[in-house]
């Protein structure tokens, strides 16, 4: 029953997030420009039909209607910009983007939560210091910095894209799970279990960690949706052929059909990561 | 051309004929980057920079025009003529050539492929000059070997229209898949990059007969990112790199381990309009100075272009003197030169029109503030550095720049639709030198017209004769006339200033020593057109993947 | 008393922002004996406790002086052989149960967790005896519990049974009633009775109530900003108090006859 | 604490520099000194100038300005409507959950670039570049609340379970009373988290919403644009010691971001 009320609110989330995409970027400015129009050599005849087809879209409803119904056929629409189908492009990049950010994710917590465990291992330490400032030299670095470093520095260029998503994460990761940890501390069984005589590696994994299990499996969700957005520059800076790249050439070139299904999958891989997240959260935190 | 071309390149490109068979070796695979994606690889769809490079590289046409000499010369036909008034040409086609899948050419491919363009659910840039306002194109083959095509009227130039045209197979159950050029596509990666090979059947054969193209591939991969292309390029994963912007072109030129090559002035310039459109929603006062030919004039004479081509350029730009670029050697009206700076001048010649210094800040003759805004598309730091410039250069004028970069789309929709705008800072990339391709910018019911388009009738006298004169242009046949029709032109324009002509850029680029009889020219595709012909230096077969 | 006392201590404490807390506190407490430490909310009472078991820093304050425990400073003693001391030696009742056990432990592996910090043999046997000792129930379902499904009373007696698990030599209770009903309260302080009795154990009892106090210490030392003000049996304090905060304390109790009656366990 | 107390004294030194601008740099930012293109520091260029020949450090001091005004603010905006939503959600009964729930997933999937298009879009283009900045971290502040308002649910959840809360509900405490006093200050650790992770994400983020118009434009510096600078610098990148000056954006945003977190966090204990 749950699985299913679940299954409605990923279902919810996604086709009204469809259709507030479609309006978004209808009504924004520049949609009905084309970047050819500036070609002198363009005829007459073929501006009109581009300005036509453009006009069309802004009957919000019926198009996505007309969208929804084709897409329970399992159609997709085609892009504009690029003239392909959107199926061959999302099955041509998914994978891509998926498999990054499943690394990125998981070696963002690497690094982050094992960066807060030490500085939480270490209170007032120059440990902690470090790990204070350049969880803010990662913060402040922008991504195309970041990915132009890697590649000065680590001639990473395969595994450069899930580092740079890896490293966008890592500081938030570090900052959340420190914060919980260092108030999950404060706790007096904490005080007690210490008072019993427990080595401090048993309390952190037994007393200091599970209190906070719940939340830290929440950020694990938002991680997912966090390293999604993260996945765009860094697949802009540096072209990987991935959706996040996709988007970017999609919003510039206003495609509506690939924009209002990549929508649909980035709220799809969103609300699910959140959903296990919940799931989760309802079934390791007693009590909640 | 002294300008044009740098004589260490002309080292560089040395023709195989000089050069011993031995010397030259075939292999390797040449690596470079594209911007983006091609759009298309239909081969009459192609509408973008991309996909008219592959289309180049991998199809044949007609005639080709010598990028460095800038004529036409033949190609898949041995020769052509013109006849009835410039309303008609004949083609004489090679025999014998076979497209890359072995299906044979003839005359019907071409009937073929021209059809096809004419055809109107054809979305093609390349069939829009094939398709008149009035009447019809006609083609016919008479025999396998010739082919006549019949324009309504005479069309200026006709030739040059099929050096871009690529000529598809009627015959191969692999359609436009197949080409007549010098490669073919082996593998590609949706996104990430785009492997062809060499066609085995292409019909060129170099001097000593040895087949061409030399390479054995080319590795075409995306990236938007220049930066990145640049330090891949220093790497020695990539062996081109074009349209270098000048700051990292003056950085590889310390580099001894590439060759850094300046290809001379290009075609593209950047340029300044006022918006003059009578509907636009902005203030009566504003227009009335738009539409002034001293305001105009007054505010290019306060830019100080050499100071753009200097620090904006480092050097590898020249003063902009029209829309025709100095390179464009039959066309560029000598007369011309680029407005010089002269803010003294410029003030005499704003006080003459009412407008005086209130202290520091200019104002009209009603008292107005004289101010605007230059919108120009943003991502491009050489045109925001421009941007820059020119508001520091009118600050002195007492005149207040305010700078608004926008999206490219919704930049577009305010200069061409709502014409909400009142400056604009664009650059113009001109792919051809004929200026009948330009018409729908010139005249002024043109929907290019940049600062007023779509006009029932000209506004303007000075618009009206642009008009007269390009339309004259267009009728005539002898090339000297079309020339002094539009040298009135652009002198007309130089004196009314509707565009504001800021800079030719240099076109820049660099290569790998190991890439042999590269001819690099001012047109696209600038480093690799004349690629059958490109070879590597020895070791070349082994190239690191 | 001429033997040695089990602890005898003398401690100065301070918290960064806060000052000093403890200011040259010095105290004994003999085996056996239940120690009454009275003082008012905030006046350093925890800090003490903490301090013995060398916790201190776990709040943010610091603390300097000796507390001699079966004749080891334990201010030099290593974080190793206090980690050894604690909840065998020496253990700690905190004063809010619910918050003081681990809320995503079940209360049997809580207190099987707290055998095994110091044994290495099977502590069923043990942990169901002190069950049975605290008048807890010793079914399976109950050990399954997690806290949060126990009721303050319960908890409170899970946490006793824990630090009595070991059989320590000395038990500090820091308010352990306070957060309890009447009734509840009465239960508590006479399981702490019986503890004494049948186990031996020495307690450092600390409340505000001078009541409880009374009725379950041995002696009483009265604590007053950052000193001890007055010690001595709970007869001489109510009967003869000396310090004028120990006779506000004892006046502040009006109704004590009436009430200790009912309440002082049989 | 004698580490505060420096700490105060150095973020007040920095706030009288940058107020002091005009005196302290040498030149205007907007000022172009053309014979002087991406030069070394000097006596007259302490950080050398930049592409158009402008002084770094005068650009440095007005662009931080503007940023360690704003940036702050705005996480300040996220922060609060992360907490009040994160904290509704958490508090007002199922449905509200699970209609906040649902607001929180389609923001984080929704194309606001559009949005900030059509914000554009409606501005006047010569629009004042403190009005536009302003208006830029206003809808990154707005924008910014989805993501931390899940951890925030989570948090409070946790704290409802508590005792003291139980106990207040016992004692017939208001649930607003509840919601303010006893949930949201025991929050407050997660909500600094995001508070200190938001900062420098919104300065790198007003820099490329200045990229869609939506920002300060130029001769305007700021710390985004600033940092966006790098960028193109590889070869500064590649020596990063024989280029220092071009980093000093950077070290002074990690500073400063960092000595801020270091004078906020309270010495344990005192909580």
């Amino acid at each position: 029953m749950s699985v299913l009320r679940a299954l409605g609110r990923i279902l919810l989330v996604v086709v009204a997030g469809g259709f507030l995409a479609q309006a978004l970027i209808v009504f924004a400015p520049g949609y009905s420009a084309d970047e050819r129009e500036l070609d002198p050599g363009l005829s007459a005849e073929t501006r009109q039909t581009m300005l036509q087809e453009k006009a069309k879209d802004r009957q919000l409803l019926g198009n996505y209607g007309r969208f929804l119904s084709g897409l329970a056929r399992g159609e997709l629409g085609t892009s504009r910009s690029l003239g392909r189908p959107v199926k061959e492009l999302l099955e041509d990049r998914l994978p891509v983007t998926l498999l990054a950010i499943a690394k990125s994710v998981t070696l963002g917590w690497c690094l982050g939560f094992t960066l807060a465990v030490i500085c939480f291992a270490y209170p007032g330490s120059p440990i902690e210091t470090l790990g204070l400032v350049s969880t803010n030299l990662l913060l402040c670095l922008p991504a195309a910095l970041m990915a132009l470093l890697l590649l000065i520095w680590g001639d990473a260029r395969g595994s450069a894209g899930v580092w740079v998503v890896a490293l966008a994460l890592t500081p938030r990761i570090f900052r959340y799970s420190y914060n919980l940890l260092r108030q999950s501390h404060e706790s007096p069984h904490v005080l007690l279990a210490m008072a019993k005589g427990l080595g401090p590696i048993r309390i952190l994994f037994h007393h200091v960690i599970p209190p906070i299990a719940g939340q830290l499996i929440a950020l694990v969700g938002l991680s997912v949706s966090l390293g999604l957005s993260a996945a765009i520059p860094a697949e802009v800076v540096l072209d990987i052929p991935g959706i996040g790249q996709l988007a970017w050439q999609a919003a510039l070139s206003r495609d509506l059909p690939l924009l209002v299904n990549l929508t649909f999958v980035v709220a799809l891989i969103g609300t699910t990561a959140n959903a296990l997240s919940d799931y989760l959260l309802a079934e390791t935190v007693p009590g909640q | 051309m002294s300008l044009i071309l740098i004589p260490f390149l002309l080292a560089a490109a040395a023709t195989p004929a000089e050069l011993s068979a031995s010397k030259i070796l075939t292999g390797g695979e040449l690596r470079f980057v594209l911007p983006s994606e091609p759009k298309t690889l239909h081969p009459l769809q192609v509408s973008d920079e991309s996909g008219e490079l592959i289309r180049y590289l991998t199809s044949g046409s007609l005639v080709r025009l010598n990028r460095v000499s800038q004529k036409i010369e033949p190609e898949l036909a041995e020769s052509w003529k013109l006849g009835d008034n410039g309303a008609q040409i004949t083609f004489q086609l090679r025999k014998g050539l076979k497209y890359s899948d072995g299906s044979p050419f003839d005359s019907a491919d071409v009937v073929f492929t021209i059809q096809k363009l004419l055809d109107k659910t054809m979305v093609s840039p390349a069939a829009e000059s094939f398709r008149p306002e009035t009447g019809t194109v006609e083609v016919k083959a008479l025999g396998a070997t010739t082919v006549v095509v019949k324009f309504p009227s005479h069309v200026a130039g006709v030739e040059r229209l099929f050096s871009g045209l690529s000529i598809l197979s009627s015959r191969s159950p692999k359609k436009e898949a197949v080409g007549l050029g010098p490669f073919v596509i082996a593998e590609s990666k949706a996104g990430s990059f785009l492997r062809m090979t060499r066609n085995s059947n292409y019909w060129k054969k170099d001097s000593n007969g040895r087949q061409l193209p030399y390479l054995d591939g080319i590795r075409v991969e995306f990236q938007r990112n220049r930066d990145i292309e640049l330090l891949r390029f220093q790497k020695g994963e990539l062996d081109l790199v074009s349209n270098l912007e000048p700051e990292a072109f003056e950085k590889l030129k310390t580099n001894p381990a590439v060759t850094s090559l300046d290809l001379g002035t290009s075609l593209d310039a950047t340029q300044l309009w006022f918006n003059q459109v009578p509907t636009a929603p902005i203030g009566a006062y504003k227009k009335e100075w738009f539409g002034s030919q001293a305001f105009r004039l007054a505010i290019s004479e306060s830019i100080n272009r050499k100071d753009m081509a200097r620090v904006v350029y480092h050097g590898f730009g020249v003063p902009a003197a029209g829309s025709i670029s100095p390179s464009n050697i039959f066309w560029y009206a000598n007369e011309l030169k680029a407005q010089e700076f002269q803010p003294k001048a410029a003030l005499a010649r704003l006080q003459k029109e009412g407008f005086r210094l209130d202290g520091e800040q200019l104002k009209d003759k009603g008292g107005n503030l004289v101010e605007f805004t230059i919108v120009t598309n943003t991502g491009n730091k050489v045109r925001e550095r421009l941007a820059a410039m020119i508001q520091a250069d009118l600050r002195q004028m007492g005149i207040k720049v305010t700078v608004a970069a926008l999206d490219f789309p919704s930049l577009i929709e305010r200069i061409m639709r709502t014409f909400n705008y009142e400056a604009c800072l664009l650059g113009v990339v001109n792919t051809d030198l004929d200026p009948s391709s330009q018409m729908n910018f010139w005249l002024s019911s043109g929907s290019s017209h940049a600062w007023n388009p779509n006009q029932k009738t000209p506004v303007t006298s000075w618009e009206a004769d642009i008009d007269k004169w390009m339309r004259l242009q267009s009728k005539e046949i002898d090339p000297k006339k079309r020339k002094a029709a539009f040298d009135k032109v652009q002198v007309i324009a130089a004196l009314q200033s509707p565009i504001i002509y800021l800079i030719n850029k240099r076109t820049l680029g660099a290569a790998s020593p190991r890439v042999k009889n590269l001819k690099p020219a001012i047109l696209p595709p600038h480093m690799v057109w004349n690629i059958e012909e490109i070879y590597f230096a020895e070791g070349a077969g082994k190239v690191a993947k | 008393m001429g033997l040695t006392p089990l602890l005898s201590l003398y401690l100065t404490a301070e918290y960064p922002g806060k000052g000093t807390v403890l200011n040259g506190v010095s105290l004994d407490v003999q085996a056996g004996e239940i120690l009454g430490l009275v003082g008012q909310s905030g006046s350093g009472k925890s800090t003490l406790a903490l301090s013995i078991l060398r916790l201190l820093h776990f709040k943010g304050g610091s603390d300097s002086g000796s507390i001699l425990f079966r004749e080891t400073d334990l201010m030099k003693a290593s974080e190793k052989d206090m980690r050894k001391l604690r909840g065998k030696d020496i253990s700690l009742v905190m004063q809010s149960p619910l918050a003081s056990l681990n809320p995503s432990m079940t209360v049997g592996n809580q207190l099987l967790e707290a055998w095994r910090a110091h044994s290495k043999l099977d502590g069923t046997q043990v942990i169901m005896e002190t069950l049975r000792q605290v008048s807890l129930s010793v079914d399976v379902a109950f050990l399954n519990r997690y806290p949060t499904q126990l009721s303050v009373g319960l908890a409170q007696r899970v946490l006793i049974a824990m630090a009595v698990l070991h059989k320590p030599a000395l038990l500090l209770a820091d308010e352990p009633t306070s957060a309890l009903d009447a009734l509840t309260q009465a239960e508590i302080l006479e399981l702490f009775a019986r503890l004494n009795r049948e186990n031996a154990t020495a307690m450092l009892y600390v409340s505000h109530d001078l009541l409880s106090v009374a009725s379950l210490c041995h002696r009483i030392a009265i604590l007053h900003e950052g000193r001890i003000v007055e010690q001595g049996e709970p007869k001489d304090i109510f009967e003869n108090p000396q310090h004028e905060y120990t006779r506000k304390l004892v006046n502040a109790v009006p109704t004590l006859r009436f009430k200790s009656r009912e309440l002082i366990p049989a | 604490m004698k580490l505060r107390r420096i700490i105060a004294c150095l973020l007040i030194g920095l706030a009288v520099l940058l107020l002091g601008a005009r005196w302290v740099a040498p030149h205007g930012y907007e000022q172009q000194f053309r014979d002087f293109i991406a030069a070394s520091p000097t006596k007259e260029f302490p950080l050398g100038t930049d592409a158009l020949g402008r002084d770094r450090l005068a650009r440095l001091l007005y662009g931080s300005r503007l940023s360690l005004l704003l940036a702050p603010a705005a996480a300040a905006v996220s922060v609060f409507l992360a907490a009040l939503i994160g904290g509704l959600a958490a508090f007002a009964g199922k449905r509200w959950e699970r209609a906040i729930l649902l607001a929180t997933d389609l923001t984080l999937s929704l194309p606001w670039l559009f949005l900030i298009l059509t914000i554009r879009g409606a501005m006047p283009l010569d629009v004042q570049p403190e009005i536009s900045v302003l208006i830029t971290f206003l809808v990154l502040g707005l924008l910014g609340w989805a993501g931390p308002a899940r951890v925030v649910r989570a948090g409070v959840k946790k704290i409802i379970a508590s005792d003291f809360v139980f106990q207040a509900n016992a004692m017939g405490t208001p649930p607003r009373r509840i919601f303010f006093h006893y949930i949201l200050p025991n929050v407050r650790p997660l909500l600094f988290a995001q508070f200190w992770i938001s900062l420098p994400v919104f300065i790198l983020s007003e820099a490329n919403l200045g990229a869609m118009g939506l920002s300060v434009s130029e001769p305007m510096p700021s710390w985004g644009n600033l940092l966006r600078e790098l960028e193109s610098q590889t070869s500064a990148l590649e020596h990063p010691l024989q280029n220092w000056w071009l980093l000093a954006p950077i070290v002074l945003l990690v500073g400063v971001v960092s000595l801020l977190q270091v004078w906020q966090q309270r010495p344990k204990g005192s909580l």
